[in-house]
């Protein structure tokens, strides 16, 4: 495989999973929204973040935004 | 057994409960504020990181190459998935589903184990090295604490199905648990950043 | 009730003389605060002295009240609040637990007062930071353990001592060659860290004929209690002397080989060429601007016809011929660090490309 | 009783556990808070005197101008061990480890710390990091002063590199402290005891906690990254390979600017304690002296780079800084008018207490003035890096902290040992130390402002009369402290008896036996209003006599409670 059919797989793998990954943190945040507890309040923040690394992946991954020509291995 | 101890067996274990309850609580404020304590710590490298780009006159600095995003945001989702599967587990112990909360917490530790095993392959292949450059700096010092802290996540949830196994934890009583949940969200969240910073910016 | 709390009448004795006496003592204070000529107390060498001294005047002035007031108030009440030798072994104080008014002024005022004195305090950082220099440009170089100065017209560094003209508006460039170090001249009321690896930057307008100390005031190393320079200031004609016979000294000193690097041919550049490398390779820490519009290092636009270049290289305007060795063998120390052709990746045909590039924007092309 | 229905005791105030019987547990090994408090005070002590006996050196060096009792190489060494030790070695253990240990816990109704291990080992970093710091003059000391600025800390005896080591360990500890105290302030108050009724100590000591918590580990990353930079050549801070030292300067103050805080604050709780329990009147403006607290807290992470404006960093940056600076102003002095109206209308004792907490606002307010002084960009100009700034941080750090915890020894001395100190000789000290405070530090504002630079072996022979006065001043410090010493040493055994509440203070460490049992209160008591009202019944409930330690005999309770 060439070095960009890989970057391309890698690419799509990273896509889907942070889709999946997100929508499951979302779900989660929606679903503990209004449950009281310290652990669930620090839970609900924490998780809202990861959702907004999967939109980070997403946009790198898409070329939104990042640098796609770096060069490295 | 007379009603009388039942019914004073029955306080007792009130009392226990309330006693962990309160105990949990006050253990759950602490672990918080030590994670966020542990948070000043990782946003002080990256002060220094953003710093030392700024005053750079080029950057990369000469002669680094940049790590690979692709790869990095493959490893990314990797690490973002266990903290999903984390999520399953604990929804499993709180509804009493311990053969499902297992399954999950074992998938945890191996998605962990992959991530670092990415990290690894990617410090064995980056064209940058710890003290060669002010990249190299933050980014070794940055990953590789943050490596330390999944590894030590690892041996935590670890520890922690052990425990599980052994019967430290009940229905009512799983404070443990929640810790490892959070601890584990937290480095999760901090790879966010570092993603963003090393790989995206 | 357990006991017996003070009873409250007024103020308690001897409140208002009290005040007007410490009122008296501030009046005292600060006449002769507001009479006392700063220069009295420490010269005045150069320009910012006098109006630093203004704003320390307005500090003391305030300072003084604040001071006299609340100590006055404290060892007044110290006393005569004392427990007296017929008070009853519980007696007690008044019972208040504040007073709404009072604690609002002493907010409201306090506040005032802060800002007001960070008024004055920004109009006199904007008076020094933005005070005229540049008619003579000089560098101060610090190292372990000394200080060297670089003049316009002369190639080499001339060691401890700085001499400056007597009312020429001066920009001075601190700068160091190894470890922080601080530039402080305590009569001009100037001090600047001497940071490797980055130029700052003063002006002052030199006042008072004579000679003052140099002190490092950042630690520096083992000796840094003995890194003391001087800073001469002298009438302009002096001045122009002392150039004059360093030049003479250094030009009867031996000397190494200039010129340009072996294998660049400036005759083959090519100046639009030249401008894209500029952009990719130099434009991040160079301008297009004068000398003295830093990015990191100085601007280039106008590198061989440029008035606010201090013309420091050896001493006359920049020849193509001195570009093309710095862009070779890059620049460490004084005004900053530039990394060696290798390192940023210049070719020979590189070099003479931007060479001739900068050549074209120098002549306005 | 109406109120009496908001008392609900939780499940582990009621819990009680009993002393360990072994001595290595119940005095070395302990967890019990009050034994960890007296451990940090004899550490902390101990280095206090070491560290001050270096000082004496300084001033012994500095009676000459040309520098001919040491080299300046031991010189060097000298004054930056001196800063480190006095900062993280003996003011910071003592305000949070020592007084905050042992009266926190006491004052808001608690049997113990949120975490008693986590206490003990916090504790147990300290005797370590103190013994890696003194140790390290046998192979170099660090001697870039208490900053240790690179590029020079790089190029500075191996000593540098342990005294990263060491400060680090303090600075993990002062961390789980302040994660520690945070918690049991948060969660484990006696019932009724709301925020505001919360005595101001405790008040002082939150605040101190939030800055140990946050800003303490941003310590740890800039002397991690030193220590790599030294030992390993990973490129942060020096120049030559990319790094900036400007950036040490910005992660450094980003810590140690609160540091100054986590130091004065505790000793403002302690003035707020002792004025209103001898002039016999609540505090003045209770609300106000407890938000400027957290305000000063607040503000204080806002402030580091007022320590760097001759640096070289981005210049308009400066004036955020300076405004903020002067902005804290309004806070501190809120407290000091606050200070200064409690004494209005009291009925004042002198005991030493007193007498330090009232040298404390005098000494205070004249260092808050210069403090503004050097906020004042242009003024800073001159001031930076002087014997002005050696000036100010002694006004505040001992004029403030020091005087601020000796008045916290004299207080709550009875507490810890049962026994009064000597009031005497505690008299002669606190003159003593008075005077040859002002005649040690005045001197060094016009030093600086006419030309000294701090940090200097030799200096112009022109200061030299006023170096001599300062260093003569310095040496009755050294008598005055003896004085406090032989004083302590002499009233554990031979002082007069205490009972629980020698001073007739309100607060709630007065309400159990002195020393306090292991378990502090025999039932936690309700709180029903703040500890100041001296003309109405003590507001507490479901006091119980404790038995007392030392003496074996039930101490009566203070007369008047519900």
């Amino acid at each position: 495989m060439t070095e960009q059919s890989l970057a391309f797989v890698f690419r799509g793998i990273a896509i889907v999973g942070a889709i999946l990954v997100g929508l499951i943190a979302i779900y989660q945040v929606r679903n503990d929204w209004t449950t009281p507890g310290l652990d669930i309040q620090v839970s609900k923040l924490l998780l809202a973040l990861m959702a907004v690394g999967c939109v980070i992946v997403i946009l790198s991954s898409t070329g939104v935004i990042g640098w796609q020509t770096r060069a490295g291995y | 057994m007379t009603a009388a101890t039942i019914a004073h067996e029955g306080h007792h274990d009130d009392h226990a409960l309330a006693l962990y309850r309160e105990v949990a609580d006050i253990r759950l404020l602490g672990f918080v504020l030590f994670l966020i304590s542990d948070c000043v710590l990782f946003s002080s490298f990256i002060f220094a990181y953003i710093y030392m780009r700024d005053a750079a006159p080029v950057w990369p600095p000469t002669g680094v190459g940049l790590p690979d995003a692709n790869l990095a945001a493959v490893n990314s989702i990797i690490l973002f998935g266990s903290g999903a599967t984390m999520h399953f587990a604990m929804e499993n112990w709180k509804h009493g589903t311990e053969i499902k909360f297992r399954r999950w917490m074992v998938a945890t530790i191996v998605l962990g184990a992959l991530f670092l095993t990415g990290q690894g392959w990617e410090y064995t292949h980056i064209n940058a090295t710890w003290w060669g450059s002010t990249f190299g700096a933050a980014f070794f010092t940055l990953t590789g604490m943050h490596g330390f802290h999944v590894f030590c996540g690892i041996i935590f949830l670890i520890v922690l199905l052990n425990q599980t196994l052994s019967g430290v934890y009940n229905k009512k009583q799983y404070f443990g648990l929640v810790a490892g949940t959070l601890y584990w969200h937290f480095v999760d969240v901090i790879w966010v950043f570092l993603f963003f910073l090393f790989y995206v910016w | 009730m357990a006991q017996q709390a003070r009873p409250r009448q007024g103020l308690g004795p001897g409140f208002w003389p009290v005040t007007l006496l410490l009122a008296v003592i501030c009046a005292f204070c600060d006449y002769f605060v507001v009479v006392t000529p700063a220069s009295s107390i420490l010269r005045e060498a150069a320009a910012p002295a006098d109006q630093t001294d203004e704003l320390f005047k307005v500090l003391t002035f305030f300072g003084v009240i604040v001071f006299v007031f609340t100590i006055g108030y404290l060892v007044y009440f110290a006393i005569v609040w004392r427990k007296k030798k017929t008070d009853p072994e519980d007696a007690l104080g008044i019972q208040i637990h504040g007073n709404f008014q009072l604690e609002l002024w002493w907010t409201i005022v306090p506040t005032l007062l802060v800002i007001a004195i960070g008024a004055i305090s920004i109009k006199d950082w904007a008076g020094i930071f933005y005070a005229q220099g540049g008619q003579l440009a000089v560098e101060a170089i610090g190292y372990q353990f000394g200080w060297e100065f670089r003049y316009p017209g002369l190639a080499d560094p001339v060691p401890d001592e700085l001499h400056l003209p007597l009312g020429v508006p001066t920009t001075i460039h601190i700068s160091s060659k190894d470890v922080i170090h601080g530039f402080w001249t305590p009569e001009v009321r100037l001090k600047q860290d001497a940071v490797p690896g980055l130029v700052t930057t003063i002006h002052i307008t030199p006042t008072e004929v004579g000679t003052y100390r140099i002190i490092c005031s950042e630690y520096c190393g083992a000796r840094h209690g003995y890194m003391v320079g001087k800073l001469i200031i002298e009438p302009k004609n002096t001045f122009t002397a002392f150039l004059d016979h360093e030049k003479y000294v250094q030009a009867h000193a031996p000397k190494g080989p200039g010129g340009l690097p072996p294998g660049v041919n400036l005759a083959n550049g090519n100046a639009s060429a030249g401008q894209t490398l500029f952009a990719q390779k130099c434009s991040a820490c160079h301008s297009l601007g004068a000398f003295d519009q830093r990015i990191v290092g100085p601007g280039l636009g106008k590198i061989f016809a440029d008035p606010s270049h201090p013309k420091l290289v050896d001493g006359a305007a920049a020849t193509p011929e001195d570009a093309a060795g710095i862009i070779d063998s890059g620049f460490t120390g004084d005004i900053g660090t530039m990394p060696n052709a290798k390192t940023n990746g210049l070719s020979n045909d590189d070099i003479a490309n931007l060479v001739v590039y900068l050549e074209s924007v120098s002549k306005g092309q | 009783m109406a109120v009496a229905a908001e008392v609900q005791h939780s499940a582990l105030a009621e819990h009680i556990h009993h002393a360990p019987k072994s001595f290595i547990n119940r005095y070395i090994f302990t967890l019990d808070h009050k034994i960890i408090g007296l451990q940090y005070m004899i550490v902390g002590s101990l280095f206090f005197i070491i560290s001050g006996l270096l000082a004496e050196l300084i001033r012994v060096q500095l009676l000459n101008s040309d520098g001919r009792f040491l080299t300046p190489e031991h010189f060097n060494e000298l004054y930056s061990v001196h800063g480190s030790s006095m900062v993280w070695l003996v003011i910071i253990p003592l305000a949070t480890g020592g007084f905050g240990n042992f009266v926190m816990p006491l004052m808001i109704g608690a049997r113990d710390v949120a975490f008693p291990w986590l206490n003990a080992a916090s504790f147990w970093m300290f005797p370590p990091a103190g013994l890696i710091l003194f140790s390290s003059f046998l192979v170099g000391a660090p001697d870039a002063g208490w900053t240790e600025y690179p590029p020079v800390s790089l190029q500075g005896p191996p000593g540098t590199s342990m005294w990263c080591v060491a400060i680090f360990l303090i600075g993990i500890s002062s961390t789980l402290t302040g994660i520690n105290f945070l918690v049991t302030m948060l969660k484990m108050r006696a019932p009724g005891m709301t925020f505001t009724r919360m005595p101001l100590f405790v008040w002082a000591q939150l605040a101190t906690a939030v800055l140990n918590m946050v800003a303490t580990t941003a310590l740890a990353a800039a002397l991690l990254a030193l220590f790599l930079e030294r030992t390993f050549g990973i490129p942060f801070y020096d120049p030559s390979h990319g790094g900036s030292p400007v950036m040490w300067q910005h992660m450094f103050w980003f810590y140690s600017h609160p540091a100054v805080y986590i130091m004065i604050l505790p000793a403002f709780g302690v003035i707020s304690e002792v004025l209103p329990t001898f002039a016999r009147k609540p505090i003045f403006g209770y609300k106000m002296i407890a938000f400027s607290s957290i305000a000063i807290a607040l503000l204080g992470f806002m402030v580091w780079a007022h320590h760097m404006f001759t640096s070289g960093m981005t210049p308009w940056l400066v004036l955020p800084f300076m405004i903020l600076t002067f902005i804290i102003a309004v806070p501190t002095g809120i407290k000091i008018f606050s200070w200064v109206a409690t004494l209005w209308g009291g009925n004042i004792r002198y005991t030493t207490a007193m007498l330090f907490a009232v040298g404390f606002i005098a000494t205070f307010t004249f260092g808050g003035i210069t403090g503004i002084f050097l906020a004042a960009v242009p003024a800073d100009y001159q001031e930076h890096g002087t014997y002005f700034v050696v000036a100010h941080i002694h006004y505040v750090l001992f004029g403030g902290s020091v005087f601020g915890l000796l008045a916290g020894a004299y207080y709550w001395f009875p507490k810890m040992s049962g026994r009064l100190l000597n009031e005497f000789w505690g008299h002669v000290h606190f003159w003593i130390t008075f005077v040859a405070f002002n005649v040690t530090f005045l001197p060094m504002h016009w030093l600086g402002l006419l030309g000294m630079p701090r940090r200097v072996p030799v200096y112009d022979p022109q200061f030299t009369d006023w170096n001599r006065v300062a260093s003569i001043g310095s040496f009755f410090l050294v008598i005055g402290m003896a004085v406090f010493f032989i004083n302590v040493i002499w009233s554990i055994k031979h002082g007069k008896r205490a009972g629980p509440n020698p001073w007739n203070a309100r607060t709630l460490e007065w309400m159990t036996s002195s020393p306090p049992p292991y378990y502090n209160f025999v039932k936690v008591p309700g709180v029903l209003h703040a500890p100041y009202e001296f003309d109405q019944p003590l507001p507490y409930i479901g006091l119980e006599p404790a038995e007392n330690v030392v003496s074996g005999y039930k101490a009566p309770m203070p007369a008047g409670s519900h």
